[in-house]
């Protein structure tokens, strides 16, 4: 192909060289001796040879193609599996050594240089093209379990500090009463209620120091003030005024999610142009005529911002007001007791469910951003 | 000298004034150890910071130690310098309850953390359920403080006998209109605040000499802090990094702890097995599930 | 019809000191001050009742109700300071207090806002490159942008021990692990303020740049960035917020030693809503100042790429 | 003095100097104006004289430093609050998020008139500036001419007994602006509007026009006013007439005079 | 066909469609059009007939749905990647934050050409332009003209050998336009450069052009092409030449064709 190199694949081609001459364990200490060689892992070593193999061959010839990237991809898979394999199943957890990370360096090269083919796939097929737009960041999250896993388990590293994904999933699919219960409470009651609250209460006052110059000098720096108010010294607070159940998380919220959209609308509000103003204004347009019209269309993107930001500050604010009392249901109820109890799997657990329940929460709103404000320029699709 | 890293299991406060006192009164210089003390809080759990290598030994209370010890961090206590537990419900007169047949149907406050095995253990063997139900009571996870007692958010909530107690009279609240239920005196009561080490450490002998060294020197410090609250708790406001401590609480908090110390620091096999009886009998959802095996050693003690 | 400024009375005397204050900050603030405070009285003996009735029913007192009012406003735990009590402990522990002192909020103010702006720095340095690479590099949007996502969902108050106890195993301590958990806190807004900000730029300036052929960072530096500036200071404003609250967060699984979240917390284990309100106000005040800094900041650069006022 | 009935746009001694961070701007000076109900005045002169900028002040877009304005015998504010004009700006200033058919019934949307007679009226706007077609495209996939026209076609959606009309057909071919320059004058015959008309081109000027205002730049001044009497009626032909060709180079003269070079 | 050496612009059966989202619209069909080194070509034609989207399949700054495409020899791309022309766009696209001095020395800073040496450039091509005096004002302290002359100074500015100019006069005046007319012509005389230039007005296409392309609208085609021979060094007189007439006719004639209505 063209005369550059590829230099993913040769970083991936060049460390499955060094790992299959380097050692692949460190000594144990009881019996003295090397856990592991290549040579007593075949299939280890049938994999580090495949890499060197695809790795040479695409340095040269280039990752030009969706089904080159595939085969990088199946490669790496491959090579991931083995490597798994050989930490359980031959005994290398614990004791893993360089030979073992360079090759894990290699696969990430390699695995670096597939997606980005994917992620750079275009075609005018939509589902096609939808189909390598979930693939990318799915398989970069696949990437980054297997990254943990290995590591958790080549260094050996205390599940009470960090337990595998393995095991953290085995819990999940054990625990899905437990988690839903505390799902319920947690995001359906406390986080909606004062994520809606604390986004609606932020864009009234936003629009009323907006219409009052009078408040915009008086209130905004107040407003500053509440919502730098720590949610650790706020949650005591609240729990002793609104009790032990989700309203006191749900008043957390809101004074979390109040500023944030109280100074991007305010910022936002002020986002139309002059001459947008002036034609406003050449209509006789009345402030609330020109509000809905002009300003509060021009600052939805400043809005969402806002919203995509609080999205995510209202489940930590919920998990967070947990742990200063709740009724003994609740994610983050959940998580502080498994902690002091030592199940740091199932913190894990709750942890992964907020992560999901929370990129759904804000993939939503950005969805809803899409659909909104599609004329911005950032989602104007180019074609080049 | 010899480092040693103690993790507390709690802030700074009398409740661990013997470590303080050894360290600010050079017993542990003596002994020819350089200390290192951690206060804990609520977010930390000391068998987490001892699995991670924050700590070389941990304050921690029997059934979390336990309980922790089948989740695979193999913690062994090797002392006890408190020989009773101070932990108690306390619930105010008015409510009306007079036993714990009064229960149910109750809002109870409770410590989560790992601190709630006792009062789940005392209630399995009350027979009484913790779900919220008619015949059961409803159990809140109360907060570090003794608010939902004054707010009547729950009608007894869990109190320490050197801590929480006299914060609910100094809020007003004479001790004459609240009932108070010692965990002691309901024959459920579990060994508090004893010294944890790693058990794959005590196979080195310069560790368990270390620790030798560093217990007789921590009991050195407790009785000099028993017989002087008033010096003791000067020196654990002292330590306090917040400065929110006050003197008369302290001084008061000492006191009470001085009634719950051991003379030795040595472990009572007999309080161990109860412990462990206790947490074995708790019902459908016991603590532990099996009997634990080398969760203690006098290895230490004996050494001293 | 003439226009305005010959007509104006005012414009001759000169405006009056009462109209000055008005037309600036000090007189809107110190009104809405007046009232928060009007409120917060209020709401203090409301709130304080029946906890004080109870008392009284308890001792067997009678009282009147001037002496309920002014015992609701002095309890030794309210459940709702009173303002004045509040400024008298903050009064104390401010001024009265040596600043080395344990007991100075002074003290604890230094060290919760040190953490706070080296994590503020590094976030935002964080968030900035984050956004600049999400931009720029496809593989990276796609791949990274959703994980980012991720990592904001995950309770801080949950890992913030693990964090600690690894950063610790591995030297770091003090300072350092509690900066880290406001850079994770205060890098998102700046990320997700700065993709939307550098993506800004109307199309017929970025076909400009191209017919330049304009690199990547010349299109960056001429363009994408001055057009960003507005998204990165409404993001500043709030990361800066947020990074107090993130070291404040981190104060607690350090055990809390010293700093704001330690007072809160020690205020919160022992029911001094008196220490807590304090304390919280401090902070309070910290960060609106922090973000006031933050807005003479944003005036200067707008200034100076004249933006009309 | 008191405007009379039929004075539309009374300006008496007008300045208007901004104040930019490196010193003023002078940029209408001395300015004596009338315009009377049904004429139609077109502004010419050399860029940056002050043309616009004395449209904005006739639209309480911008205060005059000096000087009196009057529009229908009340302040530019109340007119503007009586919506008494329709504006058609120099650039299109279409909103991007609506579509062009809704961008076209925006003003009316403001009026509250009834939904559809608000279709009725874009649709008969837009067929008239030949936009028929374009309703549901947005405002970035339309070229510039028809994003002016766009602009245009909002403007006469709306109605108002003046219109100012700041270089409207600037950017359309010499076709489609004869085409809207017919149309337009049909529309003032019929409905005896008053229309302000700023435009670069003398002919257009000369065609469309019962006076001409010709002015110098910074700061800019009225240096020639010239009445035409061409018929309301009048057809693309005149433009042959000696008249035509006479007043056309007044205008010319008086234009090369405020600027600087001779060739 | 390989191109030889003096064809600067080479396109073959070039098409454009936009997809929208109700419906494709076919901006461009099988253009045809070559231009050779020192060509003055005018583009004429309807508004929305497709111009402006040729100029900037030119650019590469839109990439043609079909056909071959070669500038210099080259891709449109390494044409760009090479700084083979400047620009001027239909608006000005002027960065708001900057001066317009330093709006003029924007293109010159990315490619890193010393200061002196951009402030010298910037200086003369704001003189050509008349705006001197402005150096130091921002954008919107300009009138619509004045942006668009700063716009023309930027690209001039530029000094690349092949310039794509859309509607640059479009917002002068006549006697400004004239003057900026005679400057590209001398311009272009002098430095033997090759121009693209898109307007509506049809003597200006005529006195500037060696080849006028005339353009039909939607799908946008070429209908005709004019070559003139008027000397390089012409003057504004020859706009009363029989010649000059005659091709003015001719291109009113293609203009007129392209459009529906016929009055
Ligand atoms: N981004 C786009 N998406 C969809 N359609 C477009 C886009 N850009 C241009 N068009 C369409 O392509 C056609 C040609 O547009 P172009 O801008 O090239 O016209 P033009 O000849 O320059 O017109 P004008 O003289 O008015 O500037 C128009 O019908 C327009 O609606
Ligand atoms: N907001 C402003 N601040 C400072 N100066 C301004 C401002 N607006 C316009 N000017 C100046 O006022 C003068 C007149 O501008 P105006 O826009 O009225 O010109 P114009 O006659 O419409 O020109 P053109 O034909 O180019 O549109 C110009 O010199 C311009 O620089
Ligand atoms: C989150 C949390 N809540 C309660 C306790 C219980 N606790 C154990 S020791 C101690 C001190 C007694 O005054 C207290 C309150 C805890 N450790 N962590
Ligand atoms: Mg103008
Ligand atoms: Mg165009």
């Amino acid at each position: 192909m063209s005369g550059k190199l590829d230099k993913f694949c040769l970083v991936g081609a060049v460390f499955a060289l060094l790992s299959l001459v380097f050692p692949l364990s460190g000594v144990d200490p009881e019996t003295g001796k090397n856990v592991a060689f290549v040579s007593d892992l075949p299939g280890l070593a049938s994999a580090m040879v495949a890499c060197v193999v695809i790795g040479v061959f695409f340095t040269w010839s280039g990752v030009t193609s969706v089904l080159r990237g595939s085969i990088i991809l199946l490669v790496v898979i491959y090579g991931a599996w083995q490597a798994i394999a050989t930490l359980y199943d031959h005994g290398l957890a614990g004791y893993a050594s360089y030979g073992f990370w360079m090759f894990i360096a290699s696969l990430w090269a390699l695995v670096w240089r597939g997606i980005d083919v994917i992620a750079n796939y275009r075609t005018l097929d939509q589902g096609k093209q939808q189909t390598a737009n979930i693939i990318v960041p799915l398989a970069f999250g696949i990437w980054l379990l297997f990254l943990w896993e290995v590591i958790t388990a080549g260094f050996g590293v205390p599940q009470v500090l960090l337990p595998a994904p393995s095991m953290i999933g085995v819990r999940f699919v054990n625990s899905t009463g437990i988690l839903w219960d505390d799902f319920r409470q947690t995001f359906l009651k406390a986080v909606l209620a004062g994520y809606v609250l604390g986004c609606g209460s932020g864009l009234l006052v936003a629009i009323a120091v907006d219409r009052v110059p009078f408040l915009k000098r008086g209130l905004l720096p107040l407003g500053n003030m509440v919502s730098a108010l720590p949610i650790i010294g706020v949650a005591p607070i609240m729990v002793m005024w609104f009790g032990f159940d989700w309203q006191s998380k749900a008043a957390v919220i809101v004074i979390m999610t109040f500023f944030p959209m109280l100074v991007n609308t305010v910022s936002g509000l002020n986002a139309a142009g002059r001459l947008e103003r002036d034609l406003m204004a050449t209509y006789a347009s009345g402030y609330w005529s020109t509000l809905f019209r002009l300003r509060l269309p021009a600052a939805l993107p400043f809005i969402f911002n806002a919203l995509k930001i609080n999205s995510t500050l209202a489940l930590i604010g919920a998990i967070v007001a947990e742990f200063f009392g709740t009724p003994i249901v609740g994610m983050g109820f959940r998580i502080s007791t498994e902690v002091g109890r030592m199940n740091v799997d199932m913190v894990w657990a709750e942890i992964a469910l907020a992560a999901l329940a929370g990129t759904a929460f804000y993939g939503a709103v950005a969805l809803a951003e899409r659909k909104v404000t599609s004329w911005h320029p950032s989602f104007r699709v180019r074609r080049h | 000298a010899d480092n040693v890293t103690l993790q507390l299991k709690w802030v700074t406060q009398a409740q661990f004034a013997g470590y303080y006192v050894a360290l600010d009164k050079g017993y542990y210089e003596d002994a020819d150890l350089d200390v290192t003390i951690n206060p804990g809080g609520p977010d930390i759990a000391p068998p987490q910071v001892i699995a991670g290598g924050g700590a070389d030994v941990v304050v921690d209370w029997m059934p979390s130690a336990l309980a922790s010890r089948e989740k695979g961090v193999p913690l062994v206590n090797i002392a006890q310098p408190f020989a009773k537990s101070g932990m108690e419900l306390t619930c105010l007169k008015d409510t009306g309850i007079k036993s714990p047949k009064d229960f149910p149907g109750r809002t109870l406050g409770v410590w989560f953390f790992g601190n709630e095995y006792p009062f789940l253990s005392w209630m399995s063997k009350l027979g009484i359920p913790t779900d919220g139900g008619p015949n059961g009571v409803t159990v809140l996870k109360q907060g570090f403080n003794v608010d939902p007692l004054l707010q009547k958010q729950a009608d007894c909530i869990s109190t320490m006998t050197y801590n929480e107690y006299w914060q609910i009279i100094d809020a007003g609240i004479p001790a004459d209109d609240l009932v108070v239920f010692k965990y002691e005196d309901q024959g459920v009561a579990t060994l508090e605040d004893g010294l944890y080490v790693m058990e794959d450490k005590l196979k080195n002998p310069a560790f368990v000499d270390k620790m030798a060294r560093f217990v007789a020197a921590s009991m050195k410090g407790w009785h000099w802090a028993a017989e002087h609250p008033e010096e003791a708790a000067q020196i654990v406001l002292d330590n306090d990094a917040t400065g929110a401590q006050t003197e008369k609480h302290q001084i008061r908090m000492m006191k009470e702890v001085a009634k719950l110390l051991s003379k030795d620091g040595v472990l009572s096999e007999a309080a161990y097995t109860r412990t462990v009886d206790s947490l074995l009998s708790g019902g459908s959802d016991p603590v532990i599930t099996k009997k634990p095996e080398g969760a203690w050693t006098h290895a230490v003690t004996d050494k001293m | 019809m003439t226009t305005d400024a010959a007509t104006l009375p005012a414009a001759r005397t000169g405006p009056g000191l009462w109209t000055r204050m008005m037309k600036g900050q000090t007189g809107p603030v110190c009104v809405m001050l007046i009232g928060l405070f009007v409120i917060w009285y209020i709401g203090a003996i409301f709130m304080n009742m029946p906890g004080q009735l109870d008392r009284y029913a308890r001792a067997k007192q009678d009282w009147t109700v001037s002496q309920l009012v002014e015992a609701t406003l002095n309890q030794d735990r309210p459940v709702l300071p009173a303002p004045h009590q509040v400024a008298a402990e903050m009064y104390k522990t401010i001024f009265a207090t040596k600043i080395t002192s344990k007991r100075s909020l002074v003290y604890h103010t230094w060290v919760t806002l040190s953490s706070t702006l080296l994590g503020f720095g590094i976030g935002t340095l964080l968030g900035i490159l984050l956004a600049v690479g999400i931009v720029h590099v496809l593989t990276l949007e796609k791949s990274l942008m959703p994980w980012v996502i991720s990592s904001q969902t995950i309770p801080i108050l949950a890992i913030a021990p693990m964090i600690i106890v690894v950063l610790g195993a591995i030297g770091l301590k003090g300072l350092v692990p509690k900066a880290m958990i406001s850079t994770y806190l205060c890098f998102f807004p700046v990320t997700i303020g700065m993709v939307k900000g550098l993506r800004s730029p109307d199309h017929i300036q970025l076909d400009l740049m191209r017919t330049y052929n304009a690199s990547r960072w010349q299109t960056f530096f001429a363009l994408r960035w001055p057009s960003s500036m507005p998204f990165l200071f409404a993001s500043l404003k709030v990361a800066i917020a947020i990074s107090l609250v993130g070291a404040i967060v981190g104060e607690l699984p350090t055990g809390a030693q010293a700093g704001l979240g330690a007072r809160l917390l020690a205020g919160s284990y022992y029911g001094q809503t008196v220490q807590i309100w304090a304390a919280l106000l401090t902070a309070a005040f910290v960060a609106a100042m922090m973000v006031v800094v933050v807005g003479l900041f944003e005036k200067r650069v707008l200034e100076r790429m004249g933006v009309r006022a | 003095m008191p405007a009379s009935k039929d004075v539309v746009v009374d300006i008496q001694k007008m300045s208007l100097t901004f104040q930019t961070a490196d010193g003023p701007v002078y940029a209408l000076s001395d300015v004596d104006l009338t315009i009377n109900r049904g004429d139609f005045v077109s502004f010419i002169g050399p860029s940056g004289c002050g043309k616009t900028t004395l449209l904005r002040v006739i639209a309480d877009l911008e205060r005059a430093t000096a000087g009196d304005i009057l529009i229908n015998g009340v302040s530019p504010r109340q007119a503007r609050e009586d919506r008494a004009y329709g504006y058609v700006f120099q650039a299109p200033a279409l909103l991007p998020w609506r579509s062009i058919e809704r961008n076209v019934t925006l003003p009316l949307e403001i009026m509250e008139i009834s939904k559809e007679e608000r279709v009725k009226r874009a649709h008969d706007a837009l067929k008239l500036v030949e936009l028929n077609g374009f309703e549901k495209k947005f405002p970035w996939q339309l070229s510039g001419g028809m994003q002016q026209r766009a602009s245009i076609a909002r403007a006469l959606s709306f109605d108002a007994d003046l219109l100012l009309m700041d270089e409207p057909f600037g950017a359309l071919d010499e076709i489609v602006r004869d085409h809207l320059n017919e149309q337009l004058l049909k529309l003032w015959a019929r409905t005896n509007k008053t229309v302000a008309f700023v435009t670069h081109s003398i002919p257009e000027a000369v065609f469309l026009s019962s006076k001409i205002v010709v002015m110098s730049p910074r700061p800019g001044r009225i240096i020639d006013v010239i009445e035409t009497d061409f018929a309301k009626d009048r057809t693309l032909d005149i433009r042959e007439t000696p008249e035509f060709l006479e007043v056309a180079h007044r205008v010319r003269e008086g234009l090369r005079a405020g600027h600087s070079y001779d060739d």
